[in-house]
């Protein structure tokens, strides 16, 4: 039982911390007033970029690296097209998504199935991996766990809400008009926002390949994009809640996938959609609960609309 | 272009130094909209110690120029001279730092931030470690040296308007302004307010620093500012020393005609005698976050009359008119329509009873901004002949209803398929006032309508307003303006923290009993 | 000095056209030069391309064939959007609309004229029936529609996969992963196209001349664009909001009918083909206008079908996928930048 | 009536490829792609095209429509597309279709596939004497015909050597998704198998096992280099001979439309045992395996499903099309149903 529960939140550690670092990423963007559409796109290139670098230069560190560097410029693009250029934010977003996957499986046909040769191994940190249940599942994975889990979303959240720079992003995701007249500058910010998120999806599409399957193929990404983008507006766009957010969503899918091995009398398939049923579950039932949630649930008031100066 | 014609209406200020430059100079400024001239060669000079007031009709160009000067926009032509220097602004932070600081016509503040956050937005000095407690004591520090008091950690969004505005104000300040804009900053104020706003200005001034004004009210203008210049159509038509102009040549000169307001609008008929439409009974609302803002609230409309409400806002207003116009159901207390008693909040009944509506915010409530003025137009009307039905809806209809509605009240449409945002304030004003006038035969409940209107549109609006009352509709005119509640109520009601203080025939009122009542003192004690 | 650019609050149609052909030739330059690179000949492909796509017979069925559910996955998404509803998740509705029109076409026996009414009923309502959640959620709750709408996507292509695999899986001809042939289908009118396509196009044009000739679209359009204003006028928002996100699904529904009757025959996993997500992709090319869905699905159709024709030619899928993407996105930029007019100085 | 498919030069041969993956996938469609390395050298002035990734949607009925405009008169996909492929196959009857997987046979169109139940089965006999617990875990996409089979097969080789041996299945109900396959592979070793097989492209559950200390078996091609101490073998396959004799038959005209099925060793083997194979489980597996290919077929009755019905009588040898179509699992299997 023990060693069920262990393996359990040991997955669900692992395999949320992909999304975890997605989602964290698209939280920074909205907050600054972007809907970034493009991150299945971006995880994808992050994916494969991190495979081709350490293909080359056998260290992780390099290979995350890259990713990030990778999903940052795909983000700039973005950022380029629906920030500085104002386009159609959902439109733009879909685009980088077509241009991301299919990019990255264009390059990436060289070490597509090929084994990689270095990965972020696990590190136990010392006393805590101990601790029954928790410790091996949590203290005994590799290091980007601890970074996602731990450091990133603390290190966001104080950004966010602790720091002036913060205020000014938030500022512009909920009236870019007022912060505009004060001087803060709306489209550096965003476009900052943005590229920070991508590199983030850049980062989390590595930790795929590098830490959680040690593998490039094309289509890999499955859609964990759209559901870090979800899983966002789910955790309220706040940074800590969206990096528990994803450990929810893992946790839940590992349930399911332990649920068919152990041969609950559930059909797989119910079994399977899980995570999607539950999720909305999680969104709607504590809204019926309590409806003052709702209010701080919002979204950021300028979200998805391009700030135009002179326009009213 | 020489210094000496632009300044001929309103020579150099004496007490100044020889060879101080003037802190702002415009020369030749042009902006262009897609079919509009907004501002063409306009050249003035704002010089430090004194208030400067910009005048004009609505969108006489007024707002888009000062949005230059701020960076905000960058001129198609001209030359913005800071201190003798020349300058390009190419961003509102590029002006902020010359010490040019703008409170805008429509607040530019972040309403789900707090006070101390909004003062902090976007400034250098702000603690890069952001603590709440640290820029709310801030905030305090500031308010005191600026007198301005504020509440730094109340959200901006539950603030009235006249606290949005000093939030404002104190923020431009705090970042070393020299030159002060403020685009309409009094239409949104009580009386005490400007008064406290006033205050705050000539303490500017005589510290030292300028300021540019932009207001329809002249009585302001004249006991404010010691200079004004006229915008036309985008052009500069004058500047001159206050001292020297009256409210009457000023008026002609941003019109092209003589307008003044009537003191009095005597009724062509006899109040006709019939039963209240609208009765309210001890009538007790709370607002959305759940405070009580009305309560016991007694009032019986009379057909053909006009009730004035006064009272400093945030004390009942929107509570009351939304009691009055069934968007908010009463927590105690009846409301009867036509003697019918109304338990539940729904507009549609009261509005099919010929309840109209001119609500306070009218682009937040009564328009759908980015939808058609023909949209807009029939938005009372939508389910009636000609325009629909049971199931139809015709735009043909509409958009020649709404050039009906245009027409009646006088604003030019360039197309009734044109978003309502294009047009000016007035012009919106106008429209929404007509189309609730169509449908009140009942009662009309009419909120500052006069907010933000040049004078013109001013008189226009009190046209209508005493042309319903004669067509013996029960007026209801919520108002700051207390000249213009004595000029068109028959009755005065006194709102002060949710209590209705009295209801007082309009030959009994005058200024200090209705302004005792106002800040709270009961009748007796007014009296 | 005395000109420089503005941007329009309404964009004409035409500057929209140029600023689109401009966006999408500038793209294409990209990729011929591109191909040229890779030592293909753009012009041969272009002829290959034009010859597959509207310069044969079969060229433009098959473009009638992607029209068909993509009309309808656009104007499912449009009528969402026109109220500033997003519905996200019109590939589910596509699969609820498709299982439940099987389900039709497969268990009731009904004869043919009677099955194909029976079935595009049970199709719109099952799309219905797959929003509903969500758009009572969104109604009453203010819960955002695009995390719900999305996340239930995923779901029915799971149920599909266990119907097509499970219970409903084929018996009969052992096709994998995908139910037995419809028992009824909707009939052929011009080689493969089928009655599908003047449905889907009379369904658009309805939908446009229904939305602006009544009260219903009026008042939607208002609760849309100002919750608030529609409130003060007395038109409740929340039951709109139903009615309008049902609507969507019921479109969708209705597309995933057609798909699986006039289509693809049979129930399976990947019967959706992505037309939910590329109704978002059209029903932004159609902006504000309805029946504008009609040439930004014939737009979308085309683009799809370029990457058909070259991927037979040895351009990988995802080089197409990633060429549409760039096309997408020129697109997107081509639209905002036809915003931008030179403004003189006019009076 | 004279032959539809006439003798054609092989330079005017056009041959087109439908494939379901990339042919990078290190998979199935990789295998079918050595398969046609093999072919393009044999005949080397052959003319080939493929499309990879063809989804299963009305797509593939444009792709091989496309197929046929650009003048292929041999058009053969590496897997199922069904009333896709058919559609466009009535269409176009001087055209020679090939479908992998398939189930219909017409005037032009016909169907092969491999019989991977015999190798599956001689790698169960293998499981069942690596696996200490007995409990063999399988990771499948959906529960198709072929992962019946595969399941089905490996157990009944287990059983063969031990009778308590179970297989348990996680259907991650999708044709390719590393990180689920990841997952399942996980959630089986903590649910006591520690024995892994399955059905997918990619390595994601040999790695599991190599970490976790358990085997894994796997499908399609070689993959030790992932997982080297956990690989047992891997149902591997080869389509070069079939694929040049198809195509030698279309050059010289006298391909016909037919079923075919590629048997154990030819076409579909278990790869070289893994380097910690036992000798003495390989010599026993591998007697199985000459036994199956001496003719003798483990698929006999009594069989009973996971519900304990009697599906196969006592005395009855399942065929391969019975094998090929198997829909119901095996007493002992549990997941897929
Ligand atoms: N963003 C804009 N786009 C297009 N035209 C504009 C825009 N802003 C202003 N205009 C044009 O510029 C003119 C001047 O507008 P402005 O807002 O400066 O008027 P104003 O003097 O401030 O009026 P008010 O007294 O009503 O505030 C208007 O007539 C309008 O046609
Ligand atoms: N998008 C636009 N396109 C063209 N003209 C515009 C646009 N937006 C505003 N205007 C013009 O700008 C002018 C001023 O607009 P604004 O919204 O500032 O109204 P206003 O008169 O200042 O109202 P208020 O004083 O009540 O705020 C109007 O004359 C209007 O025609
Ligand atoms: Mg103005
Ligand atoms: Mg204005």
């Amino acid at each position: 039982m023990i060693e069920l529960l262990t393996g359990l939140l040991g997955h669900a550690v692992l395999s949320g911390s992909v999304l975890a670092l997605a989602a964290l990423g698209e939280v920074i963007a909205e907050r600054s007033g972007v809907t970034n559409l493009g991150v299945e796109g971006l995880m994808s290139l992050g994916a494969v970029v991190a495979v081709m670098t350490v293909a080359a230069i056998p260290h992780p560190w390099v290979g995350l690296l890259m990713a990030g560097l990778v999903g940052g410029l795909g983000a700039g693009v973005l950022a380029l097209a629906s920030v500085v250029l104002r386009a159609n934010q959902v439109l733009c977003g879909v685009a980088v998504t077509f241009l991301g996957l299919g990019l990255s499986a264009t390059i990436g046909r060289p070490v597509a199935g090929m084994p990689v040769p270095v990965i972020f191994e696990p590190v136990s940190v010392p006393m805590l991996s101990s601790i029954p249940v928790i410790g091996p599942a949590v203290f005994a994975q590799n290091i980007l766990v601890y970074f996602i889990y731990l450091l990133l979303p603390l290190i966001v959240h104080f950004w966010l809400f602790r720091t002036r720079y913060g205020l000014d992003l938030r500022a512009v995701g909920e009236n870019p008009a007022a912060a505009d007249a004060v001087g803060v500058p709306v489209t550096k910010l965003r476009v900052m926002a943005v590229m920070i998120g991508g590199i983030l999806a850049g980062f989390a599409g590595a930790d795929l390949t590098l830490a959680v399957v040690p593998v490039w193929s094309d289509g890999m990404i499955a859609g964990r994009g759209w559901i870090a983008v979800a899983l966002v507006i789910f955790a309220g766009y706040r940074p800590v809640w969206a990096v528990a957010s994803g450990l929810l969503f893992g946790l839940v899918t590992a349930i399911g996938f332990m649920g068919q091995a152990r041969g609950w009398p559930v059909a797989p398939a119910v079994l399977n959609t899980l995570p999607y049923l539950g999720t909305i579950g999680c969104i709607i039932v504590p809204i019926l609960a309590f409806p003052r949630l709702r209010r701080a649930m919002a979204a950021p008031a300028a979200l998805a609309t391009p700030y135009h100066r002179t326009g009213r | 272009m020489d210094e000496h014609e632009r300044s001929e209406g309103a020579p150099r200020p004496l007490n100044l130094a020889p060879g101080t430059p003037p802190v702002l100079t415009l020369s030749g400024i042009c902006k262009y909209f897609p079919g509009v001239i907004a501002n063409e060669d306009v050249s003035l000079d704002v010089f430090p110690g004194q208030i400067h007031a910009l005048l004009g009709e609505n969108g006489a160009g007024k707002s888009t120029l000062m949005n230059v000067v701020t960076g905000l926009y960058q001129p198609d032509g001209g030359e913005i001279i800071v201190d003798g220097y020349g300058v390009t602004f190419a961003a509102p932070d590029a002006a902020i730092a010359a010490g040019i600081g703008m409170v805008h016509q429509h607040f530019k503040l972040v309403s789900r931030f707090t006070v101390a956050e909004n003062l902090h937005l976007g400034w250098s000095e702000t603690p890069r470690r952001l603590s709440a407690r640290q820029i709310e004591a801030n905030a305090r520090t500031l308010s005191e040296k600026f007198g301005l008091a504020i509440r730094p950690e109340a959200v901006v969004g539950t603030l009235s308007a006249g606290e949005q505005q000093r939030v404002e104000i104190l923020r431009v300040l705090s970042r070393g302004a020299r030159l002060l804009i403020l685009d309409e900053p009094t239409a949104v104020l009580s009386p005490v307010e400007v008064g406290e706003l006033f205050i705050a200005l000539r303490r500017f001034r005589d510290g030292g620093g300028a300021v540019i004004i932009i207001s329809h009210k002249l009585d302001e203008i004249m006991a404010l500012t010691d200079r004004v210049s006229v915008l036309r159509h985008g052009r500069l038509v004058g500047t001159h020393l206050t001292a020297s102009t009256t409210p009457a040549l000023l008026v002609a000169e941003m019109i092209g005609r003589p307008v003044t307001l009537a003191t009095s609008y005597p009724r062509g008929n006899e109040v006709p005698v019939t039963p209240s439409p609208l009765v309210l009974e001890e009538v007790t609302a709370r607002d959305d976050g759940g405070i009580i803002r009305l309560e016991g609230v007694t009032l019986s409309l009379r057909a053909g009359e006009i009730l004035g409400v006064a009272g400093v806002t945030g004390n009942g207003q929107p509570e009351l008119a939304e009691v009055l116009t069934g968007l908010r159901a009463p927590d105690q207390g009846s409301v009867a329509l036509d003697g019918v008693a109304v338990k539940q909040a729904d507009p549609a009944v009261f509005a099919r009873a010929g309840v109209g509506h001119v609500p306070e915010d009218r682009l937040r409530r009564a328009l759908a901004p980015s939808l058609s003025v023909a949209e807009n137009a029939v938005l009372r009307e939508y389910a009636q002949a000609p325009i629909g039905g049971r199931f139809g809806f015709s735009i043909v209809r509409a958009r020649e209803f709404a050039q009906l509605l245009a027409d009646k009240v006088g604003v030019k449409l360039p197309g009734a398929m044109m978003p309502i945002r294009g047009l000016s304030g007035g012009n919106q004003q106008r429209l929404v006032l007509e189309r609730e006038i169509r449908i009140a035969s009942r009662v009309l409940v009419a909120s500052y309508p006069s907010r933000g209107l040049d004078i013109g549109a001013i008189a226009a609006m009190r046209e209508m307003l005493a042309k319903a009352r004669d067509a013996g509709v029960a007026v209801v005119l919520m108002s700051e303006d207390l000249d213009e509640i004595f000029a068109l109520s028959d009755r005065v009601a006194v709102l002060c923290a949710g209590r209705l203080m009295a209801v007082i025939d309009r030959c009994d009122a005058d200024r200090d009993r209705i302004g005792a009542l106002m800040s709270g003192r009961t009748q007796a004690e007014a009296a | 000095m005395s000109s420089s650019r503005t941007r329009l609050t309404v964009v004409p149609t035409q500057r929209i056209l140029v600023g689109r052909g401009l966006a999408l030739l500038a793209a294409l330059l990209i990729v011929a030069v591109t191909l040229a690179a890779m030592g293909r000949s753009p012009i041969t492909l272009f002829g290959l391309v034009m010859h597959s796509t509207v310069g044969s017979r079969f060229g433009l069925e098959d473009l009638a064939l992607f029209m068909t559910p993509l009309m309808l996955t656009g104007a499912a998404v449009w009528v969402g959007i026109r109220v500033n509803l997003w519905n996200i998740g019109a590939e589910g509705q596509f699969y609820a609309g498709a299982t439940a029109a099987t389900a039709v076409g497969l268990f009731t026996g009904l004869p043919p004229a009677l099955a194909i009414p029976a079935m595009i009923v049970a199709g719109m309502a099952a799309g219905m029936a797959w929003i509903f959640v969500p758009a009572v959620a969104r109604a009453w709750l203010g819960v955002s529609e695009i995390v719900t709408t999305l996340l239930l996507n995923f779901v029915a292509s799971l149920l599909v996969y266990y119907l097509a695999t499970g219970p409903w899986a084929d018996r009969v001809t052992g096709a994998l992963a995908s139910t037995e042939r419809l028992h009824v289908i909707l009939p052929d009118i011009w080689g493969v196209v089928h009655w599908g396509f003047p449905l889907a196009v009379f369904t658009v044009v309805v939908l446009g001349v229904l939305l602006a000739r009544s009260r219903f679209g009026y008042e939607t359009a208002i609760a849309g664009a100002n919750p608030e204003a529609a409130r003060y006028a007395g038109i409740s928002v929340a039951p709109r909001v139903l009615a309008v996100l049902l609507l969507s699904g019921g479109l969708a529904g209705l597309a995933g009918m057609v798909e699986v009757a006039g289509t693809v025959h049979r129930l399976q996993g990947g019967i959706a083909n992505n037309y939910g997500y590329l109704g978002i992709v059209v029903a932004l090319l159609a902006r504000g206008s309805c029946l504008s869905l009609i040439p930004a699905a014939l737009l979308m159709a085309f683009i799809l079908d370029t990457g058909i024709v070259l991927q037979t030619t040895q351009i990988s899928a995802s080089a197409v996928l990633a060429i549409t993407g760039l096309l997408v996105l020129a697109i997107a930029v081509g639209d905002e930048l036809a915003a931008y007019a030179r403004v003189k100085k006019t009076s | 009536a004279t032959p539809r498919f006439a003798p054609v030069r092989e330079e005017d041969l056009l041959v087109a490829f439908g494939h379901t993956s990339p042919v990078t996938d290190g998979g199935w469609t990789h295998a079918h792609d050595m398969g046609i390395q093999a072919l393009k050298r044999t005949y080397p002035k052959l003319k080939t095209l493929y499309v990879e990734s063809i989804p299963y949607s009305a797509d593939a009925t444009r792709i091989f429509r496309q197929f046929v405009a650009e003048g292929a008169q041999m058009v053969i996909s590496t897997s199922n597309y069904g009333d896709f492929i058919r559609d466009v196959a009535d269409r176009a009857p001087a055209v020679a279709f090939m479908e992998c997987d398939g189930h219909a046979v017409s005037g032009n169109l016909g169907w092969y596939y491999i019989t991977h139940w015999y190798a599956s089965y001689a790698i169960g006999v293998a499981a069942a004497r690596l696996s200490k617990t007995g409990r063999l875990g399988y990771v499948a996409s959906f529960p198709v015909p072929s992962v019946y089979a595969g399941a089905n097969a490996t157990l009944l080789g287990a059983r063969s050597v031990n009778p308590e041996a179970t297989m348990r299945v996680i259907s991650i109900n999708s044709w390719f998704d590393p990180q689920a396959a990841t997952e399942a592979g996980s959630a089986l070793v903590d649910s006591g198998c520690d024995f892994l097989c399955g059905i997918m492209d990619d390595p994601g559950y040999l790695r599991v096992a190599q970490d976790r200390g358990v085997w894994a078996a796997m499908w399609n091609t070689d993959m030790r280099q992932f997982g080297p101490d956990a690989y047992v073998s891997s149902v591997t396959l080869d389509f070069a001979k079939f694929y040049i004799e198809q195509v030698g038959a279309r050059i010289r005209g006298d391909w016909k439309p037919e079923a075919r099925f590629l048997t154990l060793g030819a076409g579909v083997d278990r790869d070289a045992w893994g380097q910690r194979v036992p000798e003495v489980v390989r010599v026993e597996a591998d007697a199985v395996r000459a036994r199956m290919l001496g003719g003798w077929s483990p698929f006999q009755g009594p069989l009973y499903d996971s519900e304990g019905k009697l599906r196969v009588a006592e005395g009855h040898v399942m065929n391969d099309m019975e094998l090929y179509n198997w829909n119901w699992q095996l007493q002992g299997v549990s997941g897929l149903g």
